[in-house]
């Protein structure tokens, strides 16, 4: 019972789900419900977000010791948490501490790190992009041409650059983004067979 | 310089991001605590919102097979009582279940779709290189053949094919992260400290 | 060549950040080339005349607005210089607010909100609103994103359907984009439309052009910095355009030094 | 059947046939020999210099929730935790498990416990194992900059799906001095986990890796299930694009069906 009735519900929703993908026209009822099976997933999803805030709330309260001299980054942490769930859930999304804490403080935070990423590229193509062997070197020939040809100053050294840029995008980055999707399907459809069919049930509690 | 209080929250937030350039710090440890916390408290509110607006609302206007998820969702709580613990894989298998069936879907769009789309006739080079390097790429990708001449060869190609895409990919996404860069340069320089006209 | 292998890698953090900060301060003017469609765009532009009214639809979110952003300024500042009025619109929420900040620019610059441009808002329904928005103007947008009543407005005198605009201008990171207005505009209403998109659409925009189903197409930010040297009015997106072509550089020479690292520590290595 | 749905019906019921003979062959003691993998091989060495070292382990599953089309990597990612929580209670190395999507905490909460329960050591389970930063993308990675930064892990596995923070994480790992290896089928962040790892598990290798490491018949039976796969793929695209050659548009127009 405590590992076939979990079994079922799983192998269940997947087939109803499964039907109303290839029977779209053929078994309405299986599309319907396949529809219906989403969105009560997000429902059931927006539960688990209890439980994520749980976690937090157990890792940083342990640490809410003067013992721990850095106890104020976990006050902080829950703080701003219950300040967002406030500003959120009671004060409304039109409020002003709402609009305050998301676009001053959440929405520049994201940014500031999404730029970061132009910095961390920078160090990777030092450390990292050596002529170590054959695959190496094309890897990085081909990055250095590209990043040529995406530029007004590649096209100010040679008009070939951009030509060559969106030849290395169109033929071979094509065909070697096609053979991973191709390869990664039916590694798909391999993990979900075993989810479905409860030959993998790890997350059922052991093997 | 700007003297509104909420472009100064933003720049600071800014700066203790950045601050992690030069090294790692407790500001930025902080920051990035405060991050964490607005983040989750932000999830929170959409799950919340999730649950009223798709679950709770639809429910009492009378769509009343919403209680099975409603309680598929409590049901996951169940997880910190120990004699029924179990009962909390119950929603966790609805999810596997559904996630397994909803990915499997790529069957139709990466796999038969890619497919298709290579089935191109052999009139240019390009379309050669196209037909082969996805070919010999997923050559690379066979687990379990045994070690013979053509599937080395083939994989080798494969692998160069896919070294080639992969700088090609590198080289194209450098550009959309200066913009980023930019786009905050204009903030800190053009809206917080007026420097750029 | 030793202090290679030991760089410190906040060096090129402060490198990156010097090269792509300074052409915004003080623009290089790198040459590039204006694409075909951008010339298209700014004749069709160029040959309004003071007085004529345009509309602009702002149809972009923030994820993808630094790729686009730059275009629609552009586009405003060169109507606003060549005193066309300009009605703004929005068939994605968060356009509005973007719609807001360029007026706000030109206000402080003695523009009249009501006479030289008003911001109608954001209507939901994407396809089928432009649909109706083209049909009837006031039928969709009773009142302005101020508040005021149309009829209040000077500038929206005589305009009912969107026939009345002599262009129509769009600017898109994806749905909707020209594929949706050449539908229900310029496919019904015969109105000449340009449309401004994000780098990614721009290759699959440009049938349209061809097809004369479009008067003129700019893509992404360096359809932004074609636009502004054309139209001879240099801003953000030249600046960006040379802060790119910097940070290029900037990383192929990092490439470079890498591997002149890496050589020297072989070399050593083989000493030994 | 709607334009396209045939075909796939058709190509799914192949795969699934072919996976299960594979899978029963297996059982019958067939086991498959896998070509070697250099990421997954270097997953015990890089566990093995954390016990050496005495600093944690590092592991992410990625961002996809187990509700939506991601979810196989998320699955196979949470394989792959399996198996780096058995060697972490084995060596008795602290681990750091970075969630970022809700409903995955309970399942790698469950998967760790597990692995410690397997390896005799279930008292040695702690909470800080698992740990969920956050649902927004950057929040993740800053809070996983910093676990990385201030317990100085000394490896990190990055697997299942990932956006831009890819590079966020990979580099953030080589700062520190960590072992870094990565796998995701992502096309887009291949590329950075290339530049930036170590070791990096492209496309379908990370599939593999559940069977690759737990060494179970049933897991190794699919694989090979897999491959039978990909031949049929390049078959049919080779068979396609000759015909193409020839004006033959027929197996076009049959996989349109």
């Amino acid at each position: 019972m405590r590992r076939e009735l979990p079994m079922l519900v799983a192998g269940l929703s997947g087939l109803i789900v499964l039907l109303g993908f290839f029977f779209e026209n053929l078994l309405p009822w299986a599309f319907n419900w396949s529809k219906e099976l989403t969105a009560w997933g997000t429902i059931v999803s927006a539960f688990a977000m209890g439980l994520a805030a749980a976690n937090l709330i157990l890792i940083h309260g342990k640490r809410l010791t003067f013992k721990n001299p850095n106890w104020y980054n976990s006050a902080a942490l829950l703080l701003s948490m219950a300040l967002m769930v406030y500003a959120g859930i009671f004060a409304g999304q039109k409020s002003y501490l709402w609009k305050l804490l998301f676009d001053n403080l959440m929405a520049p935070l994201g940014n500031a790190m999404f730029s970061l990423l132009i910095f961390f590229i920078a160090s990777a193509s030092f450390r990292a992009f050596r002529a170590r062997n054959v695959e190496a070197t094309i890897l990085l020939i081909a990055g250095v041409l590209v990043l040529l040809g995406r530029a007004p100053v590649g096209e100010m050294i040679s008009s070939y650059f951009p030509v060559g840029a969106d030849w290395l995008m169109n033929v071979p980055n094509v065909a070697g983004n096609r053979a991973i999707l191709i390869g990664a399907a039916v590694g798909t459809v391999a993990t979900g067979l075993r989810l479905l069919l409860g030959i993998d049930r790890s997350y059922l509690g052991g093997e | 310089m700007s003297w509104e209080f909420a472009t100064w929250l933003a720049a600071i937030a800014t700066l203790a991001i950045y601050s992690f350039l030069y090294s790692p710090n407790k500001i930025f440890t902080f920051f990035e605590h405060v991050y964490v916390g607005v983040g989750a408290g932000y999830g929170i509110v959409f799950g919340y919102n999730a649950i009223v607006r798709q679950g709770w609302e639809p429910m009492l206007k009378g769509k009343w097979i919403l209680i099975i998820p409603m309680i598929l969702g409590l049901l996951l709580f169940t997880r910190f009582i120990k004699s029924i613990s179990w009962v909390s894989r119950l929603p966790l298998a609805f999810l596997v279940g559904l996630g397994a069936a909803l990915s499997m879907k790529a069957i139709e769009s990466d796999f038969l779709v890619q497919i298709r789309a290579t089935m191109i006739p052999w009139s240019s080079l390009n379309n050669i290189l196209l037909v082969l390097g996805t070919v010999t790429a997923l050559t690379y990708f066979f687990f379990t053949f045994p070690d013979s001449k053509v599937v080395r060869s083939g994989a080798l190609a494969g692998r160069w094919f896919l070294m080639a895409a992969f700088g090609a990919a590198f080289g194209n996404a450098v550009m959309g992260r200066i913009s980023l860069l930019i786009g905050e340069l204009q903030f800190l320089f053009k809206d917080w400290i007026h420097l750029i006209h | 060549m030793d202090f290679l292998m030991r760089l410190d890698r906040r060096w090129l953090y402060l490198i990156v950040f010097a090269v792509v900060l300074w052409p915004l301060v003080l623009p290089l003017g790198i040459p590039f080339r204006v694409s075909p469609g951008t010339m298209e765009a700014y004749k069709v532009l160029d040959a309004l005349k003071p007085g004529d009214t345009v509309l602009m639809s702002i149809d972009y979110s923030v994820g993808g607005s630094p790729d686009i952003d730059p275009q629609a300024q552009a586009v405003f500042r060169y109507l606003m210089k060549k005193n066309v009025k300009v009605v703004m619109v929005a068939f994605v929420d968060q356009g509005v607010q973007f719609a807001e900040k360029m007026i706000r620019e030109q206000e402080k610059l003695g523009k009249k909100y009501g006479e030289d441009f008003v911001n109608l808002g954001f209507v939901a329904g994407v396809e089928v609103a432009i649909s109706a928005f083209a049909e009837n103007v006031p039928k969709v947008f009773p009142k302005d994103n101020r508040g005021n009543s149309i009829d209040s407005l000077p500038i929206m005198k005589g305009i009912t359907s969107v026939k009345d605009f002599k262009l129509v201008t769009e600017f898109a990171t994806g749905i909707p984009g020209p594929a949706e207005w050449i539908r229900q505009v310029g496919t019904k209403y015969k109105v000449p439309i340009v449309s401004g998109v994000v780098t990614v659409m721009y290759p699959q925009s440009l049938p349209y052009v061809q097809s004369k189903q479009l008067a003129g197409l700019m893509g992404g930010l360096r359809g932004a910095a074609e636009f502004e040297k054309v139209s001879n009015t240099r801003g953000m997106a030249t600046a960006a355009m040379d802060a790119q072509s910097m940070g290029h550089l900037a990383i192929i020479l990092f490439i470079i030094l890498g591997n002149i690292a890496y050589q020297m520590e072989k070399r050593r290595q083989v000493k030994k | 059947m709607a334009p396209g749905k045939l075909s796939s019906l058709i190509l799914f019921l192949i795969v699934v046939i072919a996976l299960l003979y594979q899978m029963n062959r297996a059982k019958g003691g067939k086991l498959p020999k896998l070509r070697r993998i250099a990421g997954l091989d270097a997953m015990e060495e890089g566990i093995g210099r954390a016990t050496e070292l005495g600093r944690p382990v590092f592991f992410t599953p990625g961002r996809a929730e187990i509700n939506t089309a991601g979810a196989a990597q998320t699955f196979a990612a949470l394989e792959i935790l399996s198996y780096v929580g058995e060697l972490t209670a084995k060596y008795n190395v602290e681990l750091r498990t970075a969630i970022a999507a809700a409903n995955v905490l309970p399942l790698a909460e469950e998967i760790v416990k597990q692995s410690y329960l397997k390896m005799g050591h279930p008292d040695k389970y702690k909470p800080e194992f698992v740990q969920f930063l956050s649902t927004d993308q950057f929040a993740y990675a800053a809070g996983s900059l910093n676990i990385m930064n201030r317990e100085k892990v000394a490896t990190a596995v990055m697997m299942g799906e990932f956006q831009a923070e890819s590079m966020l994480l990979a580099e953030g790992a080589a700062q520190v001095g960590a072992i870094s290896i990565a796998g995701t089928s992502r096309t887009f962040q291949i590329p950075f986990f290339i530049a930036a790892c170590d070791y990096t598990l492209i496309g379908e290798e990370l599939f593999a890796g559940g069977a690759y490491l737990s060494k179970n018949p049933d897991k190794l039976g699919t694989v090979a299930g897999q491959d039978i796969g990909k031949v049929l793929a390049s078959l049919l695209i080779l068979a396609g694009s000759l015909l193409a050659t020839a004006n033959v548009k027929v197996l076009v127009d049959l996989l349109k069906k």
